[in-house]
């Protein structure tokens, strides 16, 4: 099962080899009420201890695939299901150090039935999450 | 002696829940256990696999209805003209969207598809292609003898060019197989407190106008029932005196028998999204619905 | 799964024939952090709306069999395990009419490893429930 | 290089979360992802169809096992000396119960158990057919590979009757089946703020003079370290400094590196139960002992 909340505790993670990290993932549920095509997202602007990263960059990782924002901007076919994780993948070399972080994401999506001028929808999370392992 | 309501709920419910607290047979179990005899869902939601579920889903999704004896009401779809930034769906695309959806409720039983098509400006006029999604597939809804149905939804008022669009559609192709939506939102007379997990502020209502409700007067449901197909119940807080915050249930129950609707009421939680709190949302609901429908039957009504 | 809290939402109901009711069952997780023989069990004392009801009459269903208070206390052998749900039965001719009703449960359970003067350790819990069906 | 410690995680410390808002898979996941390589559980609470389970949940067991590549440490039990109102458990009928737990500890792979005895008196004196209970199985417990290790748990302090009393069993059979298990709950100096999911009272302080700690000196973990087998490391409370509000973990870890324990430290998280918690303040825990470890061993300790 899930958290309730968007951001998960668990997953919060450093990524690359130990000892020359490339980067974090922070673990998410969709950002939205139901399953939803990649093509559907619009990216994760992440801010850590005020340090941000824009969605432009970041990238999401789902089952055992990475999309980098282009990708998932075209991926018309594979979808997000409502009871599915995905992973932000941010590049950052060396990582975060292991202890509590300040997490704070504005996952962004894009309704049809949403007016143009307001397409693209940013829900914002916020919480402290623990990265266990450096 | 009068036609009766019907009643289910929609598993949208529980979103927020869903996954998190709740595992598909626990909406069933929620669902059975108010008394409820029919389970809405929604399509890439509920069924794990969408668009294509494997057969021990299905096992699993008949298993569920036969063993909580409940019926399929309707299933809620999107048509996502805007598929990616630079390509809109064509007529072909958005008719084969529709038609998957068609396939995907008859599979699973529903009688009903909702259809959420996209809008073009700010006072939300539908994709212009939406009529052509659906003439395109009013053969294959009327071998499955499925209703689509859009919804009418706040703030969305029922005197509209929307809902007009959608009934000349109806006269003009004279089908059987396309009807309306009622989302009892529209009624709302109060302000909603809670949107999503959170307060509602200033800020929010200057730009959601219609958290404080578009206040559509239900004597209005009258001139549109007969094309009216099926009716989510909406609502967002009701208290433990059996009060709902926000929607004039008694004015609307009224409408509603008066004009001899007998389908489906779908119980539709949209409030607090705290966790747990709209499994007995949803039970004191369904007991005010059929409170308000026996009272209305037994002449109790003012 | 089941609710955090011991009083359940659902499963909230009369029982007995519909019109003839025969009383009343709430349903609830397990008053420990652990599974627990039945015979360690001290019943459920039940008030509803004020009304009260003692754990020597309230009789517990769990799985497909019902136990009154004495039953339990000899049941050495079937267990409540930590995440199944039981029901308490009370008993209340006509049941209880449909709509909110405010609930409270002591639910007493035996540690062998607390002192025997405060051998029963009483857990409370209260909320609303509703009753759905007359 | 000085021996390091084993970690781990109790899934104890996810009580009321489990079963509401998380499997046995995610306690699984949510364990490994601290980066612990063991797991603790509850015999009665963990395995499904207790004492006996189903081969198919064996199968789980063990794929799960593997796919997270944790190690099974301690299950803990319960010998319920007061089986009925009426009856007390008679010595074979206690080492009959140990012994059911003995067989499922080692079917499940783990090398500690823990069972809880009852007690006879107010000050705690445990039930004295423990020794008995105990002895009938040493045999079985050697067989197994196993060490029975009964908790010291607050409010017994190191310094008390029980303590020795195990000890002394100890060095009278010469057993290397038998040791203590130390909750590190008895360190606590600084009052706990909830209990469960409630605030805690100056009522309730009254009755359970334990919940402001009974603050045992680390120092004397040193007089019985080479009876210590086990460790859980019972906590509350970490803010998001990494500071834990009731147990000085400094000194203890301090005590327990001179003292050369080189076992596990199984997090028991036993704060607020508000749901969704634990997950984080076990992570936090297991960030917080790992520092002070690393922090003695390149001796940055004062
Ligand atoms: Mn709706
Ligand atoms: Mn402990």
């Amino acid at each position: 099962m899930l958290e309730h909340e968007l951001i998960q505790s668990t997953g919060f993670r450093n990524f690359g080899p130990v000892g020359a990290r490339q980067g974090f993932a922070i673990r998410v549920r969709i950002p939205n009420y139901h399953g939803t095509r990649l093509s559907l997202l619009e990216g994760f602007d992440v801010t850590v201890d005020g340090e941000y990263f824009d969605h432009e960059v970041n990238r999401l990782g789902i089952r055992d695939e990475v999309y980098t924002m282009a990708q998932m901007r075209e991926e018309t076919v594979a979808r997000w299901s409502l009871t599915e994780w995905g992973e932000i993948l941010v590049d950052k070399p060396g990582g975060l150090e292991p202890g509590v972080h300040k997490i704070q994401v504005v996952a962004r999506i894009r309704y049809s039935y949403f007016p143009p001028d307001v397409h693209i929808f940013p829900m914002r999370a916020e919480r402290f999450g623990t990265i266990c392992i450096a | 002696m009068t036609s009766s309501f019907k009643y289910g709920v929609s598993v949208y419910s529980y979103v927020n829940d869903y996954g998190s607290i709740m595992t598909l047979e626990d909406a069933f179990d929620h669902i059975a256990d108010t008394g409820a005899t029919g389970i809405e869902i929604l399509g890439e939601g509920q069924v794990e696999g969408y668009p294509e579920p494997s057969s021990a889903w299905l096992d699993t999704w008949f298993r569920l209805l036969d063993q909580y004896k409940l019926e399929p009401t309707n299933m809620c779809s999107w048509v996502d003209m805007r598929l990616t930034l630079s390509h809109w769906l064509t007529v072909e695309e958005g008719a084969a969207e529709l038609a998957r959806d068609l396939h995907l409720a008859h599979l699973l039983g529903f009688k009903f598809l909702r259809p959420k098509f996209g809008v073009v400006s700010h006072d939300l006029v539908p994709d212009p292609n939406w009529e052509g999604y659906v003439e395109r597939n009013l053969d294959l809804a009327h071998k499955y003898g499925i209703v689509i149905c859009p919804e009418i939804h706040s703030p969305t008022p029922i005197k509209h060019p929307v809902v007009d669009g959608y009934i000349d559609f109806i006269e003009r192709t004279g089908t059987k197989n396309f009807g309306l939506m009622v989302d009892t939102g529209i009624f709302q007379d109060r302000p909603l407190v809670h949107w999503g997990s959170h307060q509602v502020t200033e800020e929010m209502r200057k730009h959601m106008a219609f958290l404080n409700g578009i206040a559509v007067n239900p004597e209005e449901f009258l001139d549109i029932a007969k094309y009216v197909v099926f009716i989510q119940a909406k609502f967002h807080d009701i208290d433990e005196n059996l009060e709902d915050q926000n929607i004039p249930w008694k004015p609307v129950i009224s409408a509603l028998k008066r004009a001899g609707y007998s389908g489906w009421l779908s119980s539709e939680y949209e409030g607090l999204r705290s966790p747990w709190r709209a499994i007995d949302q949803v039970r004191r609901q369904q007991v005010l619905l059929r409170k308000l429908e026996r009272e209305h039957d037994e002449g109790r009504f003012a």
